[in-house]
C-alpha cells in the first residue's frame, strides 16, 4: 500500500500546489516541498529497516483483466535507491527554483510533482503495460516544464525531447506487445506481469528483436550516442529544476530499464549484444567528453558530460558481472547528484549574471568563494576523484568491465583523462582566471547553501561509506547474476 | 432479338467513362453536374442490364432509387450553384478554390 | 417476419429517428423557434440513446432482406446517436450566434444520423445506397449551411460534386458485382463468392469501384483531398459530424461487408487496403505538419486516423473488430470534443481556425484549453486518454495478426503526428502577448462547456479505466 | 597511540580552515595550519620511537570497511612499517618546517587561510598514500596529492598561466594514474584482492620470475610512478609546476609528492622483482632522465626551474637505484634529497621574495652579504646536492647509488657512466646557480630580509641535510648501516657482484673528484671567466635553446596530443550527429510541401485523384 502512497501523495500534492497558487505562490512552494519531504521520509524509513530480501514491498490490483494488465507495484533495493534519489533531488529542485520561477508558479509545481510521480511509477511498476503508461506519463509534465519555463530556444528543445522519447517509447510498446503474444502463445495466458513474463521461452532471433524494441526506448533515454542529440538541447533550455530532474532522474529511468527489463527478460540476446552495447558505452564516453570540451554554453557543457558519464552506466550494465553492475547503479546515483548540483550551479549563475556563456565568466572565486568550493567539489566528482562517490562508481564499473573486455575498458578509462580536461575547464573558465562580469556576482545565499550542503554531504558520504548503498542493491544484483555468472566465467577463462 | 449482358455492361461503362471525362474536362459547374448525372445514369443502366440478365426486378428498383437520389442531388446542387454565382459572379469551377494547402 | 416485441425493440431506434425528424419538420411548420426544435432534437436523440442503453442486446435479428440488427450494429448505432446528441448540444450555441435560419439544420442533423444508422445496419446494396444518400444529401446542405460565407458554399459544392462522383463509382461497382453475382444481398454475394473460388473480372472490377466509393466516404488516400477543404468550409459542428458519424457508419459497413463475403481471402483486396492504409497514415500526418489552420489540421489527422483504423480492420478477427469498435468510440469522442472546442471559440465573423487564435488560450480560458489539450493528447495517443488505449488496441490487433509493416508505419507516422498536435498545445501555453487584437470574442454558453467537460471526462475515464467499455464491447460483439 | 591521528590531524586542520578560515584572525591561521602538522609530526616521532623500541615489523589499523563486493573488499586501513615510517617522518617533519616557513612567507597573501587549508589537505593525502594498506586507498591518496598539487600550483588563480600549469600538472599525472589503474584492475583480476600484503604473499606463491602477468602489471604500475615522479616521458609538467608558491615547490614538488613514484615501486618491489625486464626499464628511465634533466638544468635562467630540473634528475637517481634493486639506497637518497631540496627551494623562495619576485638568476647576484643566513644554508644545500665529498649527506646517499649502479647484480657499466655524467652536470649547475645568485655584483636591490620563522626552518634543514648522511656510511670507512638495517625487514638488501667488492673506494674517489671538478668548472665559467660561458652559449645556440626548452618535449606533446584533441573537439562543436536528425526533419518538410501541392483547392485535381485511385485499384485487380 505504501507504494501507492508514494505516487498518490505526489499527484495529490501537485494538484494542491496548483490550486494553492491561486491565492499564494509561497503556499504552493511550501506544499510541494512538504509533499516531497513526506515521501522522502517514508522512503528513508523503509531503507533504514529493510531486510536484505530481494522484494521489500509489493502491491497488486487488477486493472484491465481482459489483457491481463494489473496495477502491480513492487519495491526492491534498486527501486528503493532510485526512489530516494528521486525524492532527494525533487526537494532540491523545489528549493532551487524557489526564486527562479515567478511565472505560473502553481502550474510549475504541479508539473514538477507529476513528473516525479511518473518517475516514481516507472521505478516501482512491475507490469509492463503500466510501465509504458508511466513512461509516457512522465513526459508530458516534463514537456511543459521545458516548454513553458525554459530559456530562449525552449520550443525547439521541448519538441525534440518529446518526439525523441515518444518515438523510442512506441518501439518499446511494440516490443512489449510482441513479448505479450509470445508468452500468450507459449502458455495460453496473456499477461503483462513482469514476474510471469520473466522466464518466457523464445527463439534467439525473436528475443533479439524484442530486446531491440526495449533497448530503443532505454538507450534514447540514457542516452547513448548517436541517439543523444535531444539531450543537450533539452538540458540547456530547461529551467534549473528541469535540468536537474532531466539529468538526475529521467536519464536514470533508461538505465533502470536496462537493468530491470532488458537483462532479465532477454538474457541470451543481451549477452550476445553485450560487446556492442559496451562499445556504444565507450563511444558515448569519449564522444561526450570531446563535445563537452568544446562547448561554451555552461549548461550544454554539463549536458554533454552527462552523455559521457552515462556511457559508464551502459558499459557497466553490459559487462555482466556484479562488480560492474554495482558500479553502474552507483554511477546512476552519483551522477544524479553531481550533474544535478552542476546544473543547479549553472542555474544560480544564470540568475546572477543572466548568461550561460562561460567566456563571459571568470574569476568568480574572488566574489563567491563558497560557490567556488562547491563547484570545485562537484567538478572533482565529475572527473572521478576518490573520496567522492563518482570514483566508487567508475572504479567498480571499470574493474568489472575489465573482467569482461579489456580493450574497451582501456578506452573507457582514457575517457577519465578527457573528463579531467573538461571538468577543470569549467573551474578555470568560471571561477579562476581574470575577474570578469563580477558586478552582479554574489555568493551563495542561505537557501542556496541549504541546497548544496546536502548534495556535498551526500556525494562525500557515498564516496566514503558506499557499503550501505551497495548492500541495498546486493540481493537484487546477486539474484540477477545467477545465470550470467556462467557466461562471465567463460569470459574470464577466455582472458587468461 | 437477344443482346448479351456483356454488351449492355460495355455500353454502360462507355457511358460512365464519357461522363467521367466530362466531369474532368468541363469547367462550367452546371456541365460538371450534368456529367455526374450521366455517370449515375450509366450506373443505373448497368443495374438494369444486370437485372435483366438475372431476370430480376431488383435492378430496375435500384434504378428508380438512383433517379430519385439524382434528382435530390441536382436540386441541392443547383441551389449551391446559385449561391456560388452570387458570390463569384462566374460558374467557372476553378474560381472556387479559395481553400487550399 | 413475425412481430414479437423484441423485434420491435430492435427496429425501434431507427423508427425513433424517423419520427424525430418528422416531428422536427412539423414543429417548424407550426412555429419557428430555435430553442424548441433544439430541445426536440436533443431529447429525441437522448431518448434513443437511453433506449439503447436500457434495451440494447447483442442478439442478431434480420429484417429481410435489407437490414441486420446485431450486437456490432447496435453498439455503433448507440455510439452514433450519442455523438449526434453531442453535436446537436454543441450546435445550439454555435448557430445561436449566426444570422441564418437555424431550424432546418436540426432536421438535416437527424436525417444524417438516420442515414448513418441505416448504413450501420444495412446488409443489402439497396439499403446501403439509401443510407449513404440520405447521409450525403443532408450533409451537402449542412456543409453549405452558412450560406453567407464563401468558404461554406465552396466547400458544399466541392463536397457535392465529389460525393456524387464517387457514389457514381460506388453504384457502378455495385452494378458490376450484381451482374456478376446475381444478388445484391451481402449473404447472397457471399454464397456466390464461396461457390466459385476464382472470381470473374467484373466482380473484381466492381469491388474495386466500390472501394473507391467507400474510400471517399472514409476520406482515405487517394480519395481524401476533399477532407481539408470541406472541414475548413463547414461549420465547426458539421465538421465534427463529418469527421465522426459519417465516417463511422461507413467503417462499420466496410467491416460487415468484408466479413460476410470474407474479402480477406483475396490478396489483391488486402493489398489494396494495406496500400490505402499506409498511404493515409503517412500522407495524413505529413500533410498536417506545417498546416496553420486548426480545422485543416484536424482534417488531416482524421485522414491519418482512418488509416490507423484500417490497420485493425485488416487485422480482422475478434480482436480486430473489438479494436475498431473501441477506437471508434475514442475517435468519436475526441474529434467531437476537438471540433467542439473550435466551435465554442468561434464567433459570428469566422471560426476559430487559425493557430494564433489559440495563443495563450490556457491563460485566458484554462478549462477550454485543458479540454482541448486532453483531446489533442488523445488524438496523439498519449496515456491517460482514451486515444492511447484505442491506439494500444489497434497496435495489439496489428501485432496479433503479425502485420508488422503496417504496425511499424502506424508507429512511425504517429510520431510525425505528435509534432503538430504538440504544436497546437504549445501554442495554447505560450505567453498570451499580442494575441488580443486578433482574438475572437465568442459568447460562451454553459451548455457547450458542460458538453465539452463531459466528453473530456469520458475520454480521461476511458483512458484510466477502460475495463467497463471493453466489457461492453465484448458483450456486444459475441 | 593510534596511527589514525597522524593523517587525521592535518585533515582536521584543513577542514577547519576551509569552513571557518575566512573568519579566523590572521594569527590563528598558521597556528591551525602549522600546528596540526606539527602535532602529527610529534605523533610520528612518538610512534616511531615506540615502533623501533618495540622492534615491531608492522602496525595495522582499520578505520572502517570501505566497500565489500564479492572479493573486492578494500578498507580504510593503514599499515605502518619501516618504509612508510621513513616516509611519514619526512612528510610530517619537512612538512612542518615548510608550514612554519610559509607562516611568514605567505603572510601578506589574501589567500592565507586557503593556502594552509590546501597544504594541510596535501599532507593528509600524502600520509594516506604512504600508509595505505591496500592499493585502492593508496590510489585515493595518490589522486588526493594530485588534486592538492593542482590547487597549489594554481594558487594564484588570477594568473591565466598558473591555471594552465596547474591543469597541465593534473592531466599529465592523470595519464600516469590511469596506467596505474589498469595495473590495479589486472592485479585484482589475477589475485582477487588489492591488499598490498596479500598481493605480495600471493605473488610469491603464484608467480615465477619473468611471468608475463608480472611483467604487464609492473610495467603499468611503473607508468603511474613515472607520471607522479616526473620521469621520462611524463616529466614535462614539473618545471611548469614552479608557478606555485615556493613552499609548495619545496613540499610537493621536491620533498614528498614527486617521490610517490619511488615509494610505489619500493612498496610493490615484490611484484617488480618478478619482472627483471621492467626493473631494467626502471633503471634506464632513471638514467636517461637524470642526464636529460641535468642538461636542461644547465641552461635555465629561472632559479626555480633549475631546481625543478634538478629534482627531476635526482629522482632519476632514485629510479636508477630502484632499477638495480638497491631499494634502501633509493629510499636513503629520497630522504636526504627531501632535506636538501626542500632547503634549496625554501632558500630560493627567500631570495626571490627578497628581490620582489625576481626569478631570473642573471638579474641576481651579490646576495652573499645581504642575506647571510640564506646564503650559508643555500651553500650547505648546494653542497649536498652536488654531493660535496665527506661532509654532506648528499655525498653518502648519491655515492651509494653510483656504486651500486655498477656493482649491484643488476647494475652495469652504462648505468654507472650515466650516473657519473649526471653527477658532474649536477655539481656544475648547482654551483652555477650558487655563484650567479650570491656572488658577483648586486643587480637587484634587496627589498626585504627574511625573519626568524623563515630562517629557522632553513637552518634546521641545513643541519638535517648534513648529518642525515651520517646514519648510513659505506664499507670503506665507518661502515655504518643503521638505515638499511632498519629497512631490511621490508626491503631486501642488495647483493653486490663479488668481483667488484674491492673497488668501492675507487668508485668513491672518482665520484668525489667528479663532484669537485664540477664545482671547479662552474667557478671557472661563472666567476673566473663569465664571458666564456656566454661565448659557449652563443656558439651552441640551438643546443642551448633545445635544452632550455627541456629537450622540446612540451612542443612535441602539444603538436602530437593536445592540438589534435582540441582541434577535433572544436570542429565538432555543433555535434555532427544532430545534422542527421535535422536531415530527417528537412525530408519531412519537403514531403509536406510536395503533398500540399496536391491540395490545390481546385476541384478538378480532387476528381483526378479519385480517378487515379480508381485506376490504380483496377490495375491491381487486373494483375
Amino acid at each position: 500500500m505504501i507504494l501507492v502512497t508514494f505516487i498518490s501523495v505526489l499527484m495529490i500534492g501537485g494538484i494542491m500546489a496548483w490550486v494553492a497558487a491561486s491565492w499564494s505562490n509561497l503556499a504552493s512552494r511550501w506544499i510541494s516541498l512538504i509533499t516531497l519531504l513526506i515521501d522522502f521520509i517514508l522512503a528513508i524509513s523503509i531503507w533504514m529497516n529493510n531486510a536484505s530480501t530481494p522484494w521489500i514491498e509489493k502491491f497488486y490490483a487488477p486493472w484491465i483483466p481482459n489483457f491481463g494488465i494489473n496495477f502491480s507495484l513492487a519495491l526492491d533495493g534498486l527501486s528503493l535507491l532510485m526512489l530516494l534519489l528521486t525524492f532527494f533531488l525533487g526537494i532540491l529542485g523545489v528549493l532551487i527554483s524557489w526564486n527562479e520561477i515567478q511565472y505560473r508558479v502553481g502550474f510549475f509545481h504541479f508539473n514538477l510533482l507529476w513528473v516525479l510521480a511518473g518517475i516514481s511509477g516507472v521505478f516501482l511498476t512491475m507490469d509492463l503495460f503500466l510501465f509504458y503508461f508511466f513512461w509516457e506519463v512522465m513526459l508530458i509534465p516534463m514537456y511543459f516544464l521545458i516548454g513553458i519555463w525554459g530559456h530562449e530556444n525552449k520550443r525547439y528543445a521541448a519538441f525534440k525531447f518529446f518526439i525523441f522519447t515518444q518515438a523510442s517509447g512506441l518501439l518499446m510498446l511494440l516490443a512489449i506487445l510482441g513479448l505479450y503474444f509470445v508468452h500468450k502463445n507459449n502458455s495460453g495466458v496473456g499477461t503483462f506481469d513482469y514476474f510471469q513474463l520473466l522466464g518466457t521461452q523464445m527463439s534467439l532471433s525473436t528475443s533479439r528483436w524484442l530486446m531491440f524494441g526495449f533497448l530503443a526506448a532505454f538507450i534514447v533515454k540514457l542516452p547513448v550516442v548517436p541517439f543523444h542529440t535531444w539531450l543537450p538541447d533539452a538540458h540547456s533550455q530547461a529551467p534549473t529544476a528541469g535540468s536537474l530532474i532531466l539529468a538526475g532522474l529521467l536519464l536514470k529511468t533508461g538505465a533502470y530499464g536496462l537493468i530491470r527489463f532488458v537483462l532479465p527478460l532477454f538474457p541470451e540476446a543481451s549477452a550476445e549484444f553485450a560487446p556492442w552495447a559496451m562499445l556504444l558505452g565507450v563511444v558515448g564516453i569519449l564522444y561526450g567528453a570531446s563535445l563537452s570540451f568544446a562547448q561554451t554554453d555552461l549548461k550544454r557543457l554539463i549536458a554533454y558530460t552527462s552523455v559521457s558519464h552515462m556511457g559508464f552506466v551502459i558499459l557497466g550494465v553490459f559487462a555482466f558481472n556484479s562488480l560492474a553492475m554495482q558500479g553502474a547503479v552507483m554511477q546512476m546515483i552519483t551522477h544524479g547528484i553531481t550533474s544535478g548540483a552542476l546544473f543547479a550551479i549553472a542555474g544560480i549563475l544564470y540568475e546572477r549574471i543572466h548568461t550561460r556563456d562561460i567566456n563571459a565568466m571568470g574569476g568568480f572565486w574572488v566574489k563567491a568563494p563558497f560557490m567556488g568550493v562547491t563547484t570545485l567539489i562537484f567538478v572533482l566528482a565529475s572527473l572521478g576523484l576518490p573520496v567522492l562517490g563518482n570514483f566508487i562508481a567508475e572504479f567498480l564499473t571499470l574493474i568489472g568491465s575489465w573482467q569482461a573486455n579489456q580493450t574497451l575498458t582501456i578506452l573507457a578509462t582514457t575517457g577519465i583523462v578527457a573528463a579531467t580536461a573538461y571538468s577543470l575547464r569549467i573551474m578555470q573558465k568560471v571561477f579562476l582566471g581574470k575577474t570578469l562580469n563580477e558586478k552582479t556576482m554574489t555568493d551563495l545565499s542561505l537557501r542556496e547553501k541549504l541546497v548544496f550542503v546536502p548534495l556535498i554531504a551526500a556525494i562525500i558520504w557515498l564516496g566514503l561509506f558506499p557499503q550501505k548503498v551497495l548492500n541495498t542493491t546486493k540481493p537484487m544484483i546477486d539474484k540477477s547474476f545467477k545465470t550470467e555468472q556462467t557466461t562471465l566465467n567463460q569470459k574470464d577463462n577466455g582472458i587468461q | 432479338m437477344e443482346v448479351s449482358a456483356e454488351y449492355g455492361l460495355l455500353l454502360a461503362s462507355v457511358l460512365f467513362i464519357l461522363g467521367m471525362i466530362g466531369v474532368l474536362i468541363r469547367r462550367n459547374i452546371i456541365f460538371m453536374l450534368v456529367c455526374v448525372e450521366i455517370m449515375l445514369n450509366a450506373a443505373g443502366l448497368a443495374f438494369i442490364v444486370a437485372g435483366s440478365k438475372w431476370v430480376q426486378a431488383d435492378g430496375q428498383v435500384m434504378f428508380i432509387f438512383i433517379l430519385t437520389m439524382a434528382a435530390a442531388e441536382v436540386s441541392v446542387g443547383l441551389a449551391l450553384i446559385l449561391q456560388i454565382y452570387h458570390q463569384l459572379k462566374t460558374l467557372d469551377e476553378d474560381a472556387a478554390s479559395s481553400m487550399k494547402g | 417476419m413475425e412481430f414479437s416485441n423484441i423485434n420491435i425493440i430492435d427496429v425501434l431506434p431507427g423508427l425513433f429517428l424517423v419520427v424525430a425528424s418528422v416531428l422536427a419538420m412539423i414543429s417548424i411548420a407550426i412555429k419557428r423557434n430555435h430553442i424548441f426544435i433544439f430541445v426536440v432534437t436533443s431529447t429525441s436523440l437522448m431518448g434513443v440513446f437511453l433506449f439503447l442503453i436500457l434495451y440494447a442486446s447483442n442478439h442478431e435479428f434480420n429484417v429481410e432482406p435489407l437490414f441486420v440488427i446485431d450486437g456490432f450494429g447496435t453498439f455503433v448505432t448507440g455510439l452514433i446517436v450519442m455523438s449526434a446528441l453531442a453535436v446537436s448540444l454543441l450546435s445550439y450555441a454555435y448557430f445561436e450566434q449566426r444570422e441564418e435560419r437555424k431550424e432546418e439544420y436540426y432536421i438535416l442533423l437527424l436525417l444524417a444520423t438516420l442515414g448513418s444508422d441505416i448504413l450501420v445496419i444495412s446488409k443489402h446494396f439497396v439499403s446501403l445506397f439509401l443510407g449513404l444518400e440520405i447521409l450525403s444529401i443532408s450533409l451537402y446542405a449542412m456543409v453549405a449551411y452558412l450560406r453567407k460565407r464563401n468558404k461554406s458554399d465552396e466547400a458544399g459544392l466541392k463536397y457535392l460534386i465529389l460525393a456524387a462522383f464517387s457514389s457514381a463509382f460506388l453504384l457502378f461497382g455495385m452494378a458490376l458485382v450484381y451482374s456478376a453475382s446475381g444478388s445484391m444481398d451481402f449473404t447472397g454475394i457471399a454464397k456466390y463468392v464461396s461457390a466459385n473460388p476464382t472470381l470473374p473480372l467484373p466482380m473484381f472490377a466492381g469491388m474495386c469501384l466500390m472501394v473507391v466509393g467507400i474510400g471517399f466516404k472514409l476520406g482515405v488516400v487517394p480519395f481524401h483531398m476533399w477532407a481539408p477543404d470541406v472541414y475548413e468550409g463547414a461549420p465547426a459542428p458539421v465538421a465534427a459530424f463529418i469527421a465522426s458519424i459519417s465516417k463511422g457508419g461507413m467503417v462499420v459497413l466496410l467491416v460487415r461487408f468484408f466479413d460476410t463475403i470474407n474479402g480477406f481471402q483475396y490478396p489483391v483486396l488486402v493489398l489494396a487496403f494495406a496500400c490505402i492504409a499506409v498511404a493515409s497514415m503517412i500522407a495524413g500526418n505529413v500533410l498536417a505538419i506545417q498546416q496553420t489552420n486548426v480545422k485543416r489540421i484536424l482534417a488531416y489527422s482524421s485522414i491519418a486516423h482512418m488509416g490507423y483504423i484500417l490497420v485493425a480492420f485488416l487485422a480482422g478477427g475478434e480482436l480486430g473488430e473489438e479494436a475498431v469498435s473501441f477506437y471508434l468510440v475514442a475517435y468519436f469522442l475526441t474529434n467531437i470534443g476537438a471540433f467542439g472546442v473550435v466551435a465554442i471559440l468561434s464567433d459570428q465573423d469566422r471560426d476559430a481556425e487559425r493557430l494564433e487564435d489559440y495563443q495563450g488560450l490556457f491563460w485566458r480560458h484554462p478549462k477550454i484549453a485543458a479540454v482541448f489539450t486532453a483531446m489533442l493528447l488523445s488524438l496523439a495517443g498519449i496515456p491517460l486518454t482514451a486515444g492511447f488505449l484505442g491506439k494500444f488496441y489497434l497496435i495489439t490487433s496489428g501485432v496479433h495478426a503479425q502485420l508488422w509493416w503496417l504496425v511499424i508505419v502506424l508507429v512511425a507516422s504517429s510520431v510525425i503526428g505528435l509534432y503538430y498536435y504538440i504544436r497546437i498545445i504549445a501554442m495554447m501555453f505560450e505567453k498570451a502577448e499580442g494575441s488580443d487584437e486578433l482574438a475572437l470574442h465568442p459568447r460562451l454558453y454553459l451548455i457547450n462547456l458542460i458538453t465539452l467537460l463531459v466528453l473530456c471526462a469520458l475520454i480521461i475515464y476511458y483512458g484510466i479505466y477502460p475495463q467497463g467499455l471493453i466489457e461492453q464491447i465484448h458483450n456486444f460483439l459475441q | 597511540m593510534n596511527l589514525l591521528i597522524i593523517p587525521a590531524l592535518p585533515l582536521l586542520g584543513s577542514f577547519i580552515l576551509i569552513v571557518v578560515g575566512s573568519r579566523l584572525p590572521k594569527r590563528m591561521i598558521p597556528l591551525v595550519g602549522a600546528g596540526s602538522v606539527g602535532l602529527s609530526a610529534l605523533a610520528t616521532l612518538i610512534l616511531g620511537y615506540r615502533f623501533i623500541s618495540a622492534s615491531l615489523t608492522s602496525l595495522n589499523v582499520i578505520a572502517w570497511q570501505w566497500m565489500d563486493i564479492n572479493g573486492l573488499s578494500p578498507a580504510i586501513a593503514f599499515h605502518l612499517d619501516a618504509l612508510s615510517l621513513v616516509f611519514i617522518f619526512v612528510i610530517t617533519f619537512v612538512g612542518f618546517l615548510i608550514h612554519v616557513y610559509s607562516a611568514e612567507f605567505m603572510v601578506h597573501d589574501e589567500g592565507y587561510a586557503r593556502f594552509f587549508a590546501y597544504l594541510n589537505l596535501f599532507v593528509c593525502s600524502m600520509l594516506t598514500l604512504v600508509l595505505a594498506d591496500n592499493l585502492v586507498l593508496m590510489y585515493l591518496g595518490w589522486e588526493g596529492v594530485g588534486l592538492c598539487s593542482y590547487l597549489l600550483i594554481g594558487f594564484w588563480y588570477t594568473e591565466e598561466k598558473n591555471g594552465y600549469a596547474a591543469r597541465k600538472a593534473f592531466i599529465v599525472t592523470r595519464v600516469g594514474d590511469i596506467l596505474m589503474a589498469f595495473g590495479l584492475f589486472l592485479l585484482f583480476q589475477t589475485f582477487h584482492t588489492l591488499n598490498i600484503q596479500e598481493i605480495a604473499g600471493q605473488a610469491t606463491q603464484q608467480w615465477t620470475v619473468g611471468s608475463h602477468t608480472a611483467f604487464v602489471i609492473s610495467l603499468l604500475l611503473l607508468g603511474g610512478a613515472v607520471g607522479k615522479s616526473a620521469q621520462l616521458p611524463l616529466q614535462t609538467w614539473l618545471p611548469d609546476a614552479m608557478a606555485g608558491p615556493s613552499p609548495v615547490s619545496a613540499l610537493i614538488h621536491a620533498a614528498t609528492m614527486v617521490t610517490a613514484g619511488v615509494y610505489l615501486i619500493a612498496r610493490m618491489h615484490v611484484v617488480f622483482e618478478f619482472a627483471p625486464e621492467v626493473l631494467m626499464i626502471v633503471g634506464i628511465i632513471g638514467a636517461a632522465t637524470l642526464v636529460m634533466a641535468g642538461f636542461a638544468a644547465l641552461t635555465q635562467y629561472d632559479l626555480k626551474r633549475v631546481l625543478a630540473y634538478s629534482t627531476i634528475s635526482q629522482i632519476g637517481y632514485m629510479f636508477l637505484a630502484l632499477g638495480v634493486s638497491a631499494w634502501s639506497a633509493a629510499i636513503f637518497h629520497f630522504m636526504i634529497h627531501a632535506f636538501f631540496k626542500a632547503l634549496l627551494f625554501l632558500a630560493a623562495g627567500a631570495v626571490i621574495e627578497a628581490l620582489h619576485h625576481e626569478h631570473d638568476m642573471f638579474k641576481m647576484g651579490g646576495l652573499k652579504n645581504k642575506l647571510p643566513v640564506v646564503y650559508w644554508t643555500f651553500l650547505v644545500g648546494a653542497g649536498s646536492l652536488a654531493a660535496f665529498p665527506l661532509i654532506t649527506g648528499g655525498f653518502y646517499s648519491k655515492d651509494q647509488i653510483l656504486w651500486l649502479s655498477l656493482a649491484s647484480e643488476h647494475g652495469n657499466i652504462w648505468f654507472f657512466l650515466m650516473a657519473l655524467l649526471g653527477a658532474l652536470i649536477t655539481s656544475i649547475y648547482t654551483f652555477r646557480m650558487l655563484f650567479l645568485t650570491f656572488f658577483g655584483k648586486e643587480n637587484t636591490p634587496v627589498s626585504h630580509v627574511p625573519g626568524s620563522s623563515m630562517n629557522i626552518p632553513l637552518i634546521v634543514l641545513a643541519v638535517l641535510s648534513t648529518v642525515g648522511g651520517f646514519i648510513e656510511l659505506p664499507h670503506t670507512f665507518g661502515h655504518l648501516t643503521v638505515f638499511s638495517d632498519f629497512l631490511n625487514p621490508i626491503l631486501p638488501s642488495v647483493t653486490v657482484q663479488e668481483d667488484l667488492e674491492n673497488f668501492e673506494w675507487l668508485i668513491q674517489l672518482v665520484a668525489a673528484l667528479v663532484a669537485l671538478s664540477g664545482v671547479g668548472l662552474a667557478y671557472f665559467f661563472y666567476i673566473y671567466k663569465p664571458e666564456l660561458s656566454d661565448e659557449l652559449k652563443s656558439s651552441a645556440a640551438d643546443l642551448h635553446s633545445f635544452w632550455l626548452s627541456g629537450w622540446g618535449f612540451d612542443k612535441l606533446y602539444d603538436r602530437l596530443l593536445v592540438r589534435p584533441f582540441v582541434y577535433l573537439s572544436n570542429i565538432n562543436k555543433k555535434d555532427i550527429v544532430d545534422k542527421f536528425y535535422d536531415g530527417l526533419v528537412m525530408i519531412a518538410e519537403w514531403v509536406n510541401r510536395m503533398l500540399s501541392y496536391t491540395q490545390s483547392g481546385i476541384l478538378r485535381w480532387y476528381l483526378m485523384g479519385i480517378v487515379i485511385g480508381g485506376i490504380v485499384l483496377m490495375a491491381l485487380a487486373l494483375l
